[in-house]
């Protein structure tokens, strides 16, 4: 459901005008209520995600003799993982520092960076479903893989959407610079990328390190 | 060649299933066939797409979403008529299991998730921005998107049953029954997809209409100043916003279930199926609230309303909708008592599902002191008010009969059970939405609804309700348990299943005349020149009937609750008119096409899940993410609406 | 109508007359409201209080709309007070905020009694008899472990002994109702769920499938026929020596979907419940598991195989809901 | 003009003030520190599966806070904190529906 921060257009021509004291993102009303918007399309994100660990928990077991987690998770793969989204989103949150700092070109850097991590994040996460599958590990083959793959996964293609978005505000600030706009839209996706690094934080306890341990 | 055809025929055609295929496949083809040619012969293409499809107007979009929920009504409510025939004789042999199991699914989903759920959104859309002084929705193009992705998201689901054959697995479509293994067909997939493109438009609706109402009201309303429908509206949001992720989970993991082989609720390989029937309540049961909080804030404007009184205890009535949001979320598990939790889980949900009800009742005694020493209109709003407080208390009540879990196991799955949720569903819900229809009615085009014939209908309707659904609780103690397609004759249920029958049939005729009265009252009905035809209380009577484009044209500053009676009774009304010097450019949303296109690729990218034709799949969803990024990509949106128009279009009013 | 002409309290005692009539069973047509068991008259006595207790709001209610919607209507001559402006009374909130809390308090007492009550056997002092049932496409098939005899959409039971039905399902779920004797409980894959219930006096009951399985659906009744010890014993023995045996490959038939009439069986495989259960996902439920076979750390292990952990699987003597048969290999063996 | 507000200056504010990058480097920092402990926690096997799983969640728990008030935040905003609210709601709803799906899942049942 990305398509709530991309609802442009609006009809309030009562709301008050730029309060500048504020940061550039918060300064025009019209952008601050996306921001809101922004935060309840989180706030069901969350949801969902609650969901599909629930099912994980439930299903984590249930691995009828096919691999289970102690045999299948790497422990140098996902700390690396980890480790690189915990670092993309600390350059995600120096993009929204520059971008209120008005530095358009430490914005596009930082954006960049974060991007790139993003990248190698998921390449790592590939390369790990890639080996599990020629391991026999598939989806189809017990419930608990089915649950694994199905919730990573749906963590990773969130990541791989927020790379596409990120890189189209890029451009976008690129082109037109820093206005109350792309400024709202920089704060927007930074937003998307802190929650991801939240949900991976989750993912990576609930479902490697304690699969790995417990 | 003509193998091919009848191959194909054969799978997506259903030309095998009999004559009434046939029949419904030419029917359809007709009508499709008569629309495209009265647009083409009146010219009316252009006016479809830059009046309708393109439009984001929170006003036109609501009454899209009152055409497509009445539409969906009559097609729940034929299916509600063919089983009520099959079940009126024991043995009758007017459908096959097959058939009526596909008919019982459609109904139960459409009558949820494509008539319930699209006439609160009219209502939501219709009301909420004239009711905060607002000039539309925050996010009009989303607001739009969410309209197409129901309404193709309904089109996928009903076109199931010409092309490619109806779901048949009931409206909540357990595992493993809904499996591959059990259910091969393409139907269970047209459930699936349709439910999931228009749960992702409501989950977009619950954002648009919180975001709307937190941050758009006119200056000087509070939140303890809003119209009691907005704050019904805030609450029936917050449960979409957090129940409806779980319907999407469930519903996804099911097709992964059947499209990718994956074993989330499969019986071998690990799956559990219990864990759908879980997921699913946990959205299921809140889905109830959401459709009947707003029922509730109708109610409650239209007792104000028509017994000419503010309403009994205002910050009880927000504090009951608060409640009931919050709790609605845990109480689940009465869905499934039967399913084996332990005995503490089972006393836990029971018990949170009788609490629901207490704030539930608090409502229905400050409607009644609502009209306690008020002046009591009877008007078509205010009939099917004053029908739902007896229907609702029944089936309330019957609802905490229902939660002691040990009763619950005798009632679940039984006929007491179907009688117990029709009672709430049509009591409140459908009441509450044909209240709001009728009330809002004269705003959204500028005329009333026929009184006569309205009460006609009222009363078919209603004698037609108890005449349907009290035979049925007798049916459940009697041991009938729902979805049987026939049942024998030597239970002694076949008179209560007739007299039940000759109820639908007496509702069915109500429907007839609803219709009858809207199309009579086109032509003939009251025409609207004040604005306030009920003598309102609420700012959406200030604004003329129909309400112009840019709905205020300059906007309110609020002091009161009840602003615009108060302002009548003080003889203030003038305020409310625009004076040239306060108009200022009025700044609106553009029109845009895209969300349309974004509903055809999403619909083109279920059909081919259904029919696991990848290509087409994949090409649809590309489409979308294609479109979502033009979308990032725009910024010239929006325009002006000059002073001059605006004191134009206003002086045409006479409101200048 | 006359009806409405008579007195007040004539009026209450006719609808305390009527709600009696509704709550104490009307003709024996009305199952639920006829009991014919220990739990099903616990279920019966939970209905009629809340009944009751929902009616001292519904009976209030109603009569308050009637009497407000004539007294207040909009009428020229209605000389009934008006006061548009009142909106508030602390002390009537307070009462309709505390009445349903009282009742929802009763009411969830009593609820949370039964429902822990109904955990366990109706009558603790006198012997139980298993029941295994296993709802299929579109039968039902009945297994007792203790006699080892097995009945397709039929069972007998002896009056006055608590039975304990231990459910599954080898397809759909379903659920199964006995309204004479109790209320339904779910069969579902994967799981072995208990339902205790007890006849106390002989008669034929009506039981069906009441969760959607599909196009048979509607012809999933079976019939609950309860007779004296002596007879149920007559009948196992009877049973046993004119019956065929239930053989794994009899079992891969029944499994197939169709409608079939009553059947009786004077075997069945050994440890067949078991093993549905457990290739079903029962192998992840060590709890339930456990209770069922006496089993321990066999189950635990989720990795095994389909009816390995059968392989040494130890049966206690005197717990009848244990299978005979346990000890052999994981259903292989296809009965005598 | 980008998005047609005329009386806007999109431009650098008159008297905007720098921010130096301090909180988000003890953000950065924080998350890290916790990272590590909670890997050194459960890879070294320094604790039993009970505790070990609490202190996790915890660890996760603040790791939240951290980036919720040092990269996302979440007291800004315009007007009444909504979207904070909608949070904590939705946190609590979110842990609700995982636990208690966890509960009702275990089939404790009862039968004796």
């Amino acid at each position: 459901m990305a398509v709530a921060e991309k609802a442009l257009g609006h009809a309030h021509g009562h709301l008050s005008g730029a309060d500048l004291a504020k940061p550039l993102e918060y300064q025009d009303p019209h952008q601050s209520v996306r921001i809101l918007g922004f935060w309840l399309f989180l706030a069901t994100d969350m949801l969902l995600f609650g969901c599909l660990f629930a099912t994980y928990l439930v299903l984590h077991t249930h691995t009828d003799g096919g691999p289970t987690a102690k045999e299948l998770f790497d422990i140098p793969g996902f700390t690396a993982e980890t480790f690189i989204l915990l670092t993309s989103s600390f350059t995600g949150g120096l993009a929204t520092l520059a971008m209120r700092n008005r530095n358009k070109k430490q914005v596009l850097a930082w954006l960049a960076v974060t991007i790139l991590l993003g990248l190698s994040f998921v390449g790592l996460e590939a390369q790990e479903f890639y080996k599990d599958v020629l391991e026999g590990a598939t989806m189809q083959r017990s419930a608990f893989l089915s649950a694994f793959f199905t919730l990573v996964g749906t963590h990773g293609s969130h990541v791989s959407l927020g790379i596409v978005w990120m890189f189209s505000i890029l451009l976008q600030v690129a082109k037109r610079g820093l206005t109350q706009v792309t400024a709202r839209k920089i704060f927007i996706v930074n937003l998307y990328w802190h929650f991801l690094d939240v949900v991976w934080v989750f993912i990576f306890t609930v479902v490697y390190l304690f699969g790995v341990v417990l | 060649m003509p193998d091919a055809l009848r191959q194909f025929a054969d799978t997506y055609l259903m030309w095998q299933e009999g004559p009434m295929i046939w029949i419904s496949d030419v029917l359809i083809l007709l009508t499709s066939i008569g629309i495209v040619a009265t647009l083409t012969y009146f010219k009316k293409w252009k006016w479809l797409w830059r009046e309708w499809l393109t439009t984001v107007d929170h006003k036109k979009i609501g009454i899209m979403y009152l055409i497509a929920a009445l539409l969906m009504m009559f097609r729940g409510g034929a299916d509600g008529l063919l089983m009520r025939t099959q079940l009126a004789a024991p043995g009758m042999h007017f459908l096959d299991a097959e058939h009526y199991d596909q008919i019982f699914t459609t109904h139960g989903t459409i009558m949820i998730l494509f008539m319930a759920m699209p006439f609160i959104f009219a209502m939501f859309n219709i009301v909420v921005p004239l009711q905060i002084g607002a000039r539309d929705v925050a996010f009009p193009y989303l607001n739009a998107i969410s309209f197409w992705l129901f309404f193709f998201g309904a089109l996928l689901f009903n076109i199931s049953f010409v092309f490619g054959g109806s779901p048949d697995a009931g409206w909540f479509s357990y595992p493993p029954l809904s499996e591959l293994q059990f259910d091969p067909g393409p139907g269970e997939n047209f459930y699936l997809l349709a439910l999931q493109i228009s749960g992702i438009g409501s989950i977009a609706t619950g954002i648009n209409f919180l975001a709307t109402i937190l941050k758009m009201r006119a200056p000087g309303m509070t939140l303890m100043r809003m119209p009691l429908f907005t704050w019904s509206v805030v609450a029936a949001c917050i449960v979409i916003i957090f129940a409806f992720p779980a319907l999407t989970v469930a519903l996804a993991l099911l097709m992964l279930d059947r499209i990718v082989g994956t074993h989330f609720f499969t019986i071998l390989h690990g799956g559990n199926p219990m864990m759908y029937i879980n997921l699913f309540w946990v959205w299921g049961h809140p889905e109830v609230y959401i459709v009947v909080l707003p029922a509730f804030g109708i109610f409650s404007e239209v007792v104000a309303t028509f017994s000419r009184k503010r309403v009994f205890g205002y910050s009880s009535m927000v504090a009951s909708l608060i409640l009931i949001s919050v709790i609605s979320y845990f109480v689940w598990a009465h869905h499934f008592f039967t399913m084996g939790a332990g005995a503490d889980v089972n006393t836990f949900f029971a018990v949170a599902s009788m609490a629901v009800g207490i704030p539930t009742g608090v409502k229905v005694f400050n409607w009644l002191f609502t009209m306690y020493r008020g002046r009591i209109r009877l008007n078509l709003p205010m009939l099917w008010t004053i029908a739902f407080v007896p229907c609702f208390a029944l089936g309330g009540a019957t609802g905490i009969m229902l939660a002691a879990a040990p009763a619950d196991y005798q009632y679940h799955n039984s006929y007491f059970l179907i009688a117990h949720f029709h009672q709430v569903l049509i009591g409140g819900v459908v009441f509450g939405m044909l209240a709001g229809m009728y009330y809002w009615w004269p705003k959204m085009f500028g005329f009333k609804l026929d009184e006569r014939i309205g009460r006609w209908a009222f009363w078919f309707f209603n004698i037609g309700f108890y005449v349907c659904f009290m035979p049925q609780y007798a049916l459940g103690f009697m041991g009938m348990q729902r979805r049987m397609y026939t049942y024998p004759a030597d239970m002694g249920w076949g008179t209560l299943n007739f007299i039940s029958t000759v109820g639908a049939y007496l509702m069915g005729i109500g429907f007839v005349l609803i219709v009858a009265q809207v199309l009579y009252s086109i032509k003939y009905g009251e025409r609207d020149l004040t604005g306030d035809p009920w003598d309102g209380r609420t700012l959406e009577w200030s604004l003329p009937s129909p309400v112009p484009h840019y709905n205020f044209a300059v906007i309110p500053t609020v002091t009161d609750r009840d602003y615009w009676w108060k302002l009548k009774e003080e003889g203030r009304t003038d305020e409310l008119k625009p004076k040239p010097e306060d108009i200022q450019p009025i700044h609106m949303p553009k029109n845009s096409g895209r969300p349309f296109i974004m509903g055809v690729l999403f619909f083109v990218a279920g059909l081919g899940f259904v029919f696991n034709w990848y290509v087409l799949a994949v090409l649809g969803l590309l489409g979308v993410v294609v479109t979502l990024l033009a979308r990032s990509f725009e910024y010239d949106d929006e325009y002006y609406i000059q002073p001059e128009e605006v004191e134009h279009v206003e002086a045409a009013l006479g409101r200048l | 109508m006359k009806r409405t002409q008579l007195p007040k309290s004539n009026r209450v005692l006719a609808l305390a007359a009527l709600t009696a009539l509704l709550v104490s069973g009307c003709g024996p047509e009305y199952l639920v409201l006829n009991p014919a068991g220990p739990v099903a008259r616990e279920e019966l006595h939970l209905i009629e209080l809340s009944t009751v207790l929902v009616l001292i709001v519904i009976i209030p209610v109603l009569a308050l709309l009637a009497y407000i919607v004539w007294r207040y209507r909009d009428k020229p001559d209605n000389k009934a007070p008006y006061t548009p402006k009142w909106s508030e009374s602390k002390a009537l909130e307070v009462v309709w905020w505390g009445i349903p809390v009282v009742i929802v308090a009763v009411l969830g007492y009593y609820t949370g009694k039964s429902t822990f009550n109904l955990t366990e056997p109706p009558q603790k002092d006198v012997q139980p008899l298993t029941v295994q049932v296993t709802s299929l496409n579109w039968k039902w098939l009945f297994q007792y472990p203790g006699q080892n005899v097995a009945t397709v959409n039929y069972v007998e039971i002896p009056v006055g002994v608590p039975i304990q039905f231990e459910l599954t399902a080898d397809a759909p779920m379903n659920s199964f109702w006995v309204p004479e004797l109790g209320g339904q409980e779910y069969t579902m894959p994967g799981m072995a769920m208990r339902l205790w219930l007890e006849a106390d006096k002989p008669g034929t009951y009506y039981g069906s499938g009441a969760n959607f399985t599909g196009k048979g659906f509607a012809h999933m009744n079976f019939t609950v026929k309860a007779v004296s010890q002596d007879e149920f014993d007559q009948w196992v023995k009877q049973i046993k020596s004119n019956s065929p045996a239930l053989t794994m490959t009899g079992y891969e038939q029944l499994k197939q979907p169709s409608v079939v009439g009553t059947m009786s069986y004077s075997s069945y495989p050994p440890g067949l419940f078991h093993d549905v259960v457990w290739a079903d996902g029962g192998r992840y439920m060590p709890d339930m598991m456990n209770d069922m076979t006496g089993m321990q750390g066999q189950t635990a292990d989720a990795a095994k195989p389909n009816g390995a952990a059968t392989d040494t699987a130890k049966s206690p003597a005197g717990d009848t809901s244990s299978m005979p048969g346990m000890q052999m290999d994981g259903g292989q063996s296809a009965g005598h | 003009m980008a998005h047609g507000h005329v009386e806007l200056h999109d431009g650098p504010a008159p008297a905007h003030e720098h921010h130096g990058p301090g909180l988000y480097i003890v953000g950065y920092i924080a998350s890290l520190v916790l990272t590590a402990i909670a890997f050194w926690l459960a890879l070294g096997h320094h604790m039993a599966g009970g505790p070990l799983a609490l202190t996790l969640l915890i660890l996760g728990a603040l790791q939240i806070v951290v980036q919720l008030f040092f990269f996302m935040h979440v007291t800004e905003g315009d007007g009444p904190p909504f979207h904070s609210m909608a949070l904590v709601l939705g946190l609590i709803f979110t842990f609700a529906i995982a636990l208690m799906s966890i509960w009702i899942m275990s089939f404790h049942y009862q039968v004796q």
